[in-house]
């Protein structure tokens, strides 16, 4: 098979687009994402393709908008929802969590919210605190919602799919840095599996957890240090609620080392999760090291570029931090 | 199964000029007023539990508006929803049992009072949150405009709710995008301790639909007939594409905001002043003088909606309780 | 010293209105805080002694009000919002998380919010999902939150004065169930450190981790426990941010064993960052058992009793927990 | 230090009129266009990173509004908020150097373009939410009142802004409360790409504000008289208790919403035709009119900001990078 390379933000049209052809309920509704084409360029042409009903530009107002979502969804539709920037979330929490995430069991499993909400996540682009958060713990700990962080285009478009069949609110964090990345996308309207982690790389030396773009760091850390000699596993956990611990116990198993690199601040983020799972199981019994947990500095992100680099993990703090782990210092 | 007769909407002038929707209106305004004089002595004689916000004094609003829906029409309620689901048309016996958290219950005793809602006759739920429900069904609004279906949706919200953002943006939305949607505000005069006089600069609230550039009026909302005329007109102008419309109704609630609640920040007079503008006994009174209704029938009318109330009781009593074993499985609908 | 008993909810209402007659700057505001005292009771006659201007009603408006208060508190004021319940910090979150809590670092340093957000927390009412919620894991993953779980009425009190004197934004849980629980409290405006884990039991045979109404749940665990020849060391976090690890690991060298209590859901939740915390350090090689985390299901929380009682730890389960770690089964 | 001198509000009669005045606010609007353009140009040339929202054709509102504020008056501004903060009075220096990620910068350089404040003048900051200060600014009225001091707030704000909850909310705390805040809407006809006419069915933005029983009052946004005309009355009113009032001001930006705006939802034609009505040049025109300033004392003034925002770019080009050392430290503010 030919590879077939577009970019993610590409690979997240093309997932809308062929949706909206294959379902007349679904649509999208969000801050500029008509005729100017999202704020990150996702939706593009979808507006002049489907017209201003399908692809439909707000107002300002986020929860207002989750909220219609959340009632579009209640009789039928299949809303996709973009919020402009995943820290705008924070406007629109009553609905995403006290509504969507809670109606179908609260009101006694005869309605369900088959909505999506993406967002774009993450620092790296300058940004600043307000704009660069990486807020995924918060909705994982939900019960109700499922939430998905994809780490490659083929991810982005499969999982959106995946995300569009749930009968069930889906968050889906998308990564700034990613939208311009590129990869081989498969044409046809092919399904990723929410709830399933995937191990991108094998290796027997450490295994590398990671999530949205410290997979690939994570990945390009590993070819670093294959060639010092240590083969690590990378795993992408992909989607954060269900989370999937098989292929990771099972790396433990072999490696006897974890590193879990994420962009969040540390404190009460997800990869801790992942740590406490090991530590709970028999996994934690594989393990020759302590866990290295590799996270975003528990700061705001600031604006200076220098500033914004150090407080997320960088490519070196991986190969640095796994060097570490094997060597046991 | 406890039901009342469905609401009956006459084509032309009020409802209490017309029998049978005279009689069915009333049956809706004695149905909750005895569904919840029901309630609030299971809780006080501790048979039931969580807590309760009861719209005795306020049967007129739900009964009114909901006179002027089809049952394919959607609702969206409030924490003090009983009104507006049983004027829906909801079954009693299901209500009684999820208030007393039976597996029989709307909601199969995971929601209780604030939570239930009813697929069946368009509610889509009573919702614990101040406002929560106006931009829902604002939503609801959107997708049968965009499925090409006429049903109209109806957001019920208290005074206290307009101060909130959501309302704010939901007006907003549904007003620039058209929708068929009634925003029915039940002015009862406090959000929980809170006086209307103190928590807005308005006269009116139905005045702050002018900022979203929509109709806005104001209603005796104690008046079936008066709340289901604005009502019509509204559900109507919606139903063809005449976009929203903020109806306030004037009324108030004769109990506490909840169980919880000593009274005060409102005076005896108060209360006594507004019991006697009862929706239930105006209403009676002007069907009787009005002679649609023999006293005589209001009377078996009265007789039948008290044994149906019993009914639910005693049906929803005997309900097994609700089931703890199937909580995990049903956080999420299964993909089928 | 005589005891002097009052109750979880007198405490912080006796923290208020000394800070009040102390500093003129403080002042209340919240959804109906003043006439009715209060929906749990807490600002009780505060109204009457200090008056509408410093115990403030509000409109239901959570948003504007926690904005208010972080105007207020920009120029010299010192405000205590309550939320009427946690669940409705939901409504605020833009205020909190992305106002509140970034403002002293995003802007420089010059500025600061010295806010106390206090709201009731937890279940246990039958108020059902949208009324009863834990959600500290949210505001304890924030960078520049302070948070606060007083789990006793002289915590309470002095919590809440330490809450006071920071001229950051804290957070104070108040779990719903304790408002009514009475204990010892001194009448003088003391202080408890915030960022100091407070060990409210010694044992040596396991280490229980607990916070808000699961402290005193525990303590009379390990009261059941010790007739059991158990001895359990409870130890309260009482701020999860600072999280202050010593006791903790402290504790675990001697216990070999771990068990970590919440009432919220278990998945990305605050006691999985304890896990971790285990998991990283030289703490692990402490442990001659895995983890045990006794949490909240991943469910909302139900209405009926008997499904609300069943999904968060009870006293037997927290026995029955202990028993089952100490014996390695 | 590159400052420019501080506006300077006529007791009577309009800036244009009063020779000081004019020149004052002419070195604002002066400054505010300058130090864009510079900022322009330097982002262009791959200098400056992040993003960037120009108030180039907006000059007026803050220009007008500020005119009319005491130096301890405060204000709250938004994402486009250079204009607010050099026509309060902020040193250019400092600002350029927060634009350049310097240590020196108002932020120490973690904040960047969206999060400017400046203490000394009484700017409680840039704010990266739409809508995030209207409350902020509401605390900080409701705080002079409680302090017995008699500054006035001002929240600066987008039409878009409007739409949004916290505005709402905002509004009704203020007015309820009586708070001493003037809310101004700088309405350039779009939130990003959507326009007004789509985001909201009312004519005028100062509409809105009878919803929350406040006078609102819509000017000339391009016109630093009649702005400052405005203000000055609702400035007046809210020193002296007499409450808040929203201002629309209609105006215009010359440039795209940010850095990535390829402009798609607006016409060549549109833009065209308020260039035509650019608030520096009418001012400019103006003022030399009517006499105040000569043409050569124009001149004078231009070559005085030029200057002042090259100054500014020297210094702040030569200052150190902000420092990474500190970050964790600077989190919260450490007990003393
Ligand atoms: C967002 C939110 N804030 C606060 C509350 C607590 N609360 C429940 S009902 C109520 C009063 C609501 O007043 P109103 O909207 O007038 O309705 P009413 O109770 O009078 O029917 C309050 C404050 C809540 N449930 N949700
Ligand atoms: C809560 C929130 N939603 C969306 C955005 C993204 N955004 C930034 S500026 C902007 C447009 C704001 O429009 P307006 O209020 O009219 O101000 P203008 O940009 O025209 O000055 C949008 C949508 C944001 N920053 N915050
Ligand atoms: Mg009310
Ligand atoms: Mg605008």
């Amino acid at each position: 098979m030919t590879e077939r390379i577009i970019t993610y933000a590409e690979a997240i049209r093309e997932a809308i687009g062929q949706a909206m052809e294959a379902d007349e309920s679904v649509f999208m509704l969000g801050e500029d994402i008509g005729v100017y084409g999202g704020a990150f360029g996702v939706s593009g042409d979808l507006y002049h393709r489907f017209g201003e009903e399908r692809v439909r530009d707000t107002p300002i107002s986020e929860l207002g908008i989750v909220g219609a979502a959340v009632g579009a969804a209640l009789v039928g539709m299949k809303p996709i929802v973009e919020i402009q920037f995943s820290d705008f979330t924070a406007q629109a929490m009553d609905q995403i969590v006290n509504q969507a995430a809670k109606i179908h069991f609260m009101l006694g499993g005869e309605l369900s919210v088959p909505m999506v909400l993406r967002a774009p996540s993450g620092s790296g682009t300058g940004a600043a605190a307000q704009h660069s958060q990486s807020l995924e713990s918060w909705f994982a700990h939900v019960p109700g919602l499922k939430v998905v962080l994809p780490s490659s285009p083929a991810d982005a478009k499969g999982l959106l799919l995946s995300a569009l069949d749930d009968p069930n609110p889906v968050i889906v964090l998308e990564h700034k840095l990613l939208y311009k990345t590129s990869g081989h996308v498969p044409e046809e309207m092919y399904r990723t599996p929410i709830g399933v982690s995937n191990v991108v790389r094998n290796g027997t030396d450490l295994t590398i957890v990671a999530t949205g773009v410290m997979v690939s760091r994570s990945v390009e850390a590993a070819e670093q240090l294959a060639s010092a000699g240590i083969e690590a596993c990378v795993i992408d956990v992909r989607t954060l609620s269900p989370l999937d611990m098989d292929p990771i116990n099972a790396s433990i198993a072999e490696t006897g080392r974890l590193m879990l690199v994420q962009e969040a601040p540390k404190h009460v983020g997800f990869m801790a999760e992942v740590a406490a799972r090991v530590s709970e199981g028999p996994a934690i019994y594989s393990l020759t090291e302590p866990v290295l947990r590799l996270c975003g500095m528990d700061v705001p992100i600031p604006y200076a570029p220098q500033l914004e680099k150090s407080v997320v993990p960088q490519l070196d703090d991986i190969v640095e931090g796994a060097k570490n782990l094997v060597r046991g210092v | 199964m406890a039901t009342i007769t469905p609401l009956f909407a006459p084509e032309q002038g009020t409802i209490s000029a017309n029998k049978e929707a005279a009689s069915a209106s009333l049956e809706s305004l004695l149905a909750i007023r005895f569904f919840e004089e029901a309630v609030d002595g299971l809780f006080a004689r501790g048979l039931m539990h969580g807590t309760m916000h009861l719209s005795i004094g306020q049967e007129a609003v739900a009964t009114g508006v909901c006179a002027a829906l089809r049952k394919t029409d959607y609702i969206t309620s409030t924490h003090r929803g009983h009104s507006h689901c049983i004027a829906k048309g909801a079954d009693l016996t299901r209500m009684m049992a999820e208030l007393l958290a039976k597996q029989t219950g709307y909601c199969r005793g995971r929601g209780g009072s604030m939570h239930i809602a009813d697929v069946e006759t368009g509610n889509l739920g009573a919702n614990g949150i101040v406002a929560g429900g106006i931009p829902i069904a604002a939503g609801a609004a959107l997708a049968q405009k965009m499925q090409g279906r006429d049903n109209v949706v109806v957001s019920f919200f208290g005074d206290g709710a307009t101060n909130e953002g959501a309302f704010h943006e939901a007006l907003n939305l549904a007003a620039v995008w058209d929708l068929p949607v009634v925003f029915v505000c039940e002015n009862n005069k406090y959000g929980m301790s809170f006086s209307t006089t103190k928590s807005m600069k308005v006269e009116k609230i139905s005045e702050r639909a002018a900022a979203y550039g929509l109709p806005g009026v104001t209603v005796d909302g104690n008046d079936v007939d008066a709340v289901f005329e604005v009502a019509k007109e509204a559900v109507e102008r919606a139903r063809v594409g005449g976009g929203p419309t903020l109806i306030e109704c004037l009324t108030y609630r004769h109990k506490g905001h909840s169980k919880s609640d000593k009274n005060l920040y409102r005076t005896k007079e108060e209360i006594e002043f507004w019991k006697t503008k009862d929706p239930v006994g105006i209403f009676e009174t002007r069907v009787i003088e009005s002679g649609q209704l023999t006293a005589e029938e209001v009377e078996q009318l009265t007789q039948k909606v008290r044994d149906a109330v019993r009914l639910a009781i005693q049906e929803a009593t005997q309900a097994p309780d609700s089931d703890p074993a199937e909580l995990l499985s049903s956080v999420f609908r299964q993909v089928s």
